[in-house]
């Protein structure tokens, strides 16, 4: 089942993310699905750290640090260098450098059409700071600023993307790996901005047991807590798990139960936002809403 | 203490001659140190049960489990993923 | 050194016109230099302007206090400022107007006063633009009839800046038509 | 060839004369004109450049350090809050070690708000490891941009050339627009992002390491000095153009020396020859170089420092500059803030009336 996915590993071994980390997962398939020609380019968030300290890396493809803020238009400036043409440019950002503080340079480097993948890695927290809440945090979601669990709803990044008119865009997750790996290469095939939504099962921030990542991120997608889909040409096409737990969802409690951070979540409440959402993305698909249909 | 910081001082003029301009980081396994280090308990897969799904190779965040299924205890943070995923649950978290 | 100070509203073009005296004078070998007041004002407010010129090097950035020559592209202007304010006594006072009245009077007797009505230049040559009639290249014509620079090097310095020749017709007509 | 120009129009001129791959900038009075230049400039092929209209000035010098991570020529310019806007960014090229050039027109920092020449917004990022030149005419601005990009890729530190708003900016003044020929050669950074070499930059250092960096970027900064000066020779040998990290003028025999820095600065020379002919022997140091600071030869002689900025509870920043480099005393002039016009008759008169020691502000003292 590995054959048509390269053996060659660019997140190389004895990296210092945490065990079971998903945001590494997902790195390790974006990296074999770009290559060596490729530059990544890294703002503030938990693979900043994850890289090792200097003089040593665990990546092994040419990474930018740079500035929380500054990530989406660091790599435009990179891709409008002459020189550069035909190479990779790859953002790799968090959720809070995604949604929260680089939103303003995202959204000028989509609306330029800079020839860049834009991968944000969401962990629903900012995890490399100890859990804070981002605009990504779902509600319910105990974080160290939301300690009684969020009372308000997170931000949905992707329509903010969709407004935009982007290339293309995709949801993903860490848990579909070769999911992933299709979409960025389908990506790096297209000129112009490619955005991934790549949701990253985060053990120490969502606290459950390690060897749950990609469990969860299963559960996330069957429950409709998160959704896996493709938008280009205006078009959202919704791929096959979300096709399938759209007709029917798993019980969202599966999901919630296993997670620490959903102790005393009012569950019926997450549950009228997961369905609100389940109908939102049927509409922007334009498959007809079950509960109409059945009626 | 003053000729601890002259000691320093000249260990830092020496090394700063080797140094690259700005810091630059060459790729390598083990940039985190020998993270096998970390775990408390380790992957030990029954290759009699082994389906050779491949899953165990697929899901592993540190791509610790090679081809012909060997575990790189090295650098394997004990996660237990590969455990997890492992449909003919022949992958055993042992303490360590 | 020559110092010329020019009084206009936002969108009559009294910035260029500076800028044009002072090509017109780089032209001619000297030294020169042009640069505004800016307000926050938008069109409409009233705008200085500034001009040097000098067989030297200038050093002199600040604004221009005594002037040897004030350009007025808007008599409305001399109600509300005191453009001749500063002007050095036997100083040229040019004036886009046609009342020769308004330039009479014991205030402008020390002066040398000219007038010259550009806006009618502008608008029977149909130079306008966003609805203003082109003042500043027809006065550039005035100041070279007064002496000021050469019609040739005025002429020039138009046409390094604007592609469309009725510009140099207007300074042409303004040479003719001033009044001094 | 020489021709009319503003500040602002030689500035966007010497970007194109010095090859430059990628310019990211976002519009601010009073320098706009420099970014509407370059734009035309590009789009009717007159320059073979990227132009990024980003929609921030952090995003302006976020895209030069891309691109000049990668290897290439980047400019921005900016003026007052779209530097501080910045800031961020600007002590992170400056730790990248990236050679960017940047324009500065100086202006006034809200509130209130203030569009005029102030030097406040440049020096409050004195610290951030950027090379510092401030321009007083046209001609210097083109200049000095040309000399910034073949000094900056000398020593892998950014430049940042300062000219003042609309005084500077808006003026036009005669402009010889030198072809610069090979006198900036092909960029090549010895730290350029390379695929074929990965690496990672700029990731998780400890404090040992960090120190040492910090230490060279010190070091560096100490080599520019000495490189600014064969900068200034060669180009002084090619087109006859000589400038220094310091322009004196009438210094000789004088023993009240005015030191400031940009339009004013030129403006005292003026103000010098009038109070030479009152018989004062007075002269005048224009600063060109404020990073990294130059050494003045101010011993034993009456110092008036001219400051167009202050550094609130400590005074004006050149004056404290001045203090710190040289044993002298200083008497510190504030003026000119927020564009407050100053004549050299003005700056004659506080000569004249200057103290040995002490802190004046015009207009208000």
């Amino acid at each position: 089942m590995l054959d048509d996915i390269p053996q060659e590993e660019y997140l190389l071994k004895g990296n210092t993310a945490c065990a079971g980390c998903g945001a590494m997962l997902a790195l390790r398939y974006i990296l074999k699905a770009a290559g060596q020609n490729t530059i990544i380019v890294n703002p503030a968030c938990c693979s900043t750290v994850c890289q090792g300290t200097y003089p040593k890396t665990a990546y092994g493809v040419p990474v930018l640090n740079i500035a929380f803020a500054a990530a989406a238009a660091a790599a435009d400036g990179i891709a409008s260098a002459r020189r550069n043409k035909g190479k990779n440019i790859i953002v790799f950002a968090g959720d809070g450098g995604t949604v929260d503080i680089g939103i303003q340079a995202l959204s000028g480097a989509i609306e330029r059409n800079a020839n860049i993948l834009y991968i944000c890695y969401d962990n629903e927290a900012y995890s490399n700071t100890g859990m804070q809440k981002s605009g990504s945090t779902p509600y319910g979601a105990i974080t160290t600023t939301t300690p009684t669990g969020r009372k308000d709803s997170k931000k949905d990044i992707d329509l903010i993307i969709m407004a935009h008119r982007p290339k293309y865009m995709a949801s993903a997750s860490a848990a579909y790996p070769k999911d992933l790996y299709e979409k960025v290469r389908k990506a790096l095939t297209i000129e112009g901005t490619k955005f991934i939504h790549v949701l990253c099962p985060c053990p120490s921030g969502w606290r459950y047991s390690t060897e749950k990542t990609v469990e969860l991120g299963r559960l996330a997608v069957r429950c409709g807590m998160w959704f896996l889909y493709e938008y280009e040409d205006g078009k959202v096409k919704l791929n096959a798990p979300t096709k399938a737990a759209l007709k029917r969802p798993a019980p969202l409690a599966d999901y919630v139960r296993p997670q620490g951070r959903f102790k005393g979540v009012n569950l019926e409440r997450l549950q009228k936002e997961v369905d609100e959402e389940m109908d939102r993305i049927r509409a922007l698909a334009g498959i007809e809403n079950a509960k109409e249909a059945s009626e | 203490m003053k000729k601890m910081a002259l000691k320093q001082e000249a260990k830092l003029m020496s090394i700063c001659d080797d140094m690259p301009l700005t810091p630059m980081s060459k790729p390598q396994a083990g940039a985190g140190g020998k993270t096998g280090t970390w775990r408390t308990f380790k992957p030990v897969l029954d290759k009699e049960s082994c389906k050779q799904c491949g899953n165990c190779i697929l899901y592993c965040p540190e791509a610790c489990i090679d081809r012909e299924l060997n575990i790189d205890y090295d650098y394997c943070k004990g996660c237990g993923i590969c455990a997890n995923e492992c449909p003919s649950k022949s992958i055993k978290m042992v303490r360590e | 050194m020559l110092e010329i100070r020019i009084h206009s509203r936002g969108g009559q073009g009294g910035v260029t016109a500076s800028k044009l005296l002072a090509q017109a004078a780089f032209l001619e070998g000297k030294y020169s230099t042009a640069f505004p007041l800016y307000g926050a004002e938008r069109r409409g407010a009233p705008v200085t302007s500034f001009t040097r010129i000098s067989d030297h090097d200038i050093k002199v950035v600040s604004q221009i206090y005594e002037p040897d020559i004030v350009v007025v592209l808007d008599d409305g202007i001399m109600d509300l400022v005191d453009v001749t304010e500063g002007l050095k006594d036997g100083g040229l006072l040019l004036v886009n107007t046609d009342n020769g009245d308004k330039l009479k009077g014991p205030k402008y007797s020390k002066f040398r006063v000219a007038r010259v009505n550009v806006t009618d230049i502008a608008l029977s040559l149909g130079l306008v633009l966003s609805g203003n009639p082109i003042l500043n290249t027809p006065i550039l014509g005035a100041l070279a009839r007064l002496g000021v620079v050469k019609l040739e090097s005025a002429e020039k310095a138009i046409r390094d800046m604007f592609e469309d020749e009725r510009n140099v017709q207007a300074a042409r007509a303004a040479y003719e038509k001033v009044i001094a | 060839m020489k021709k009319m120009a503003t500040g602002n129009q030689a500035a966007a001129l010497a970007v194109k004369e010095s090859n430059v791959e990628v310019v990211a900038a976002y519009p601010i009075t009073p320098q706009t004109e420099v970014v509407e230049t370059i734009a035309s400039l590009v789009e009717t092929g007159k320059m073979n450049a990227s132009y990024i209209r980003v929609e921030s000035e952090h995003s302006a010098l976020a895209a030069c350090i891309g691109a000049s991570a990668s290897g290439a020529r980047a400019f921005t310019a900016t003026s007052s809050h779209g530097l501080l806007y910045m800031h961020e960014m600007i002590h992170w090229a400056a730790g990248a070690r990236l050679p960017i050039v940047m324009a500065n027109i100086n202006r006034a920092i809200g509130p209130a708000w203030n569009i005029w020449a102030d030097h406040s917004d440049s020096l409050s990022q004195r610290d951030t490891g950027w090379m510092q030149f401030y321009a007083a005419t046209v001609q210097e601005v083109y200049d000095t941009i040309l000399m910034s990009y073949r000094l900056a890729e000398k020593v892998c530190l950014p430049a940042m050339v300062c000219l003042d708003g609309f005084i500077l900016s808006h003026a036009i003044q005669p402009l010889d627009v030198t072809p610069s020929g090979d006198f900036i050669p092909p960029i090549s950074l010895p730290h350029a992002l390379d695929t074929k070499n990965p690496m990672s930059y700029g990731n998780l250092t400890g404090p040992n390491d960090y120190f040492k960096f910090r230490r060279m970027i010190h070091d560096a900064m100490k080599r520019a000095d000495k490189e600014c000066r064969e900068v200034e020779r060669e180009f002084a040998e090619r087109f006859g153009r000589k400038y220094g990290p310091v322009m004196e003028y009438r210094t000789d025999d004088a023993d009240t020396i005015i030191v400031g820095m940009g339009t004013m600065a030129r403006e005292a020379e003026v103000a010098v020859d009038l109070l030479r002919k009152e018989g004062l022997k007075v002269g005048s140091m224009r600063v060109r170089q404020f990073r990294p600071f130059p050494r003045l030869g101010l011993e034993g002689k009456k110092v008036v420092a001219l400051d167009r900025d202050c550094s609130y509870g400590a005074g004006g920043i050149l004056a404290q500059e001045i203090r710190f480099h040289h044993d002298v005393p200083v008497y510190n002039i504030i003026a000119g803030i927020g564009g407050q016009d100053v004549r050299y008759e003005v700056i004659a008169e506080l000569v004249r009336k200057a103290r040995p020691e002490g802190e004046f502000w015009l207009g208000v003292d």
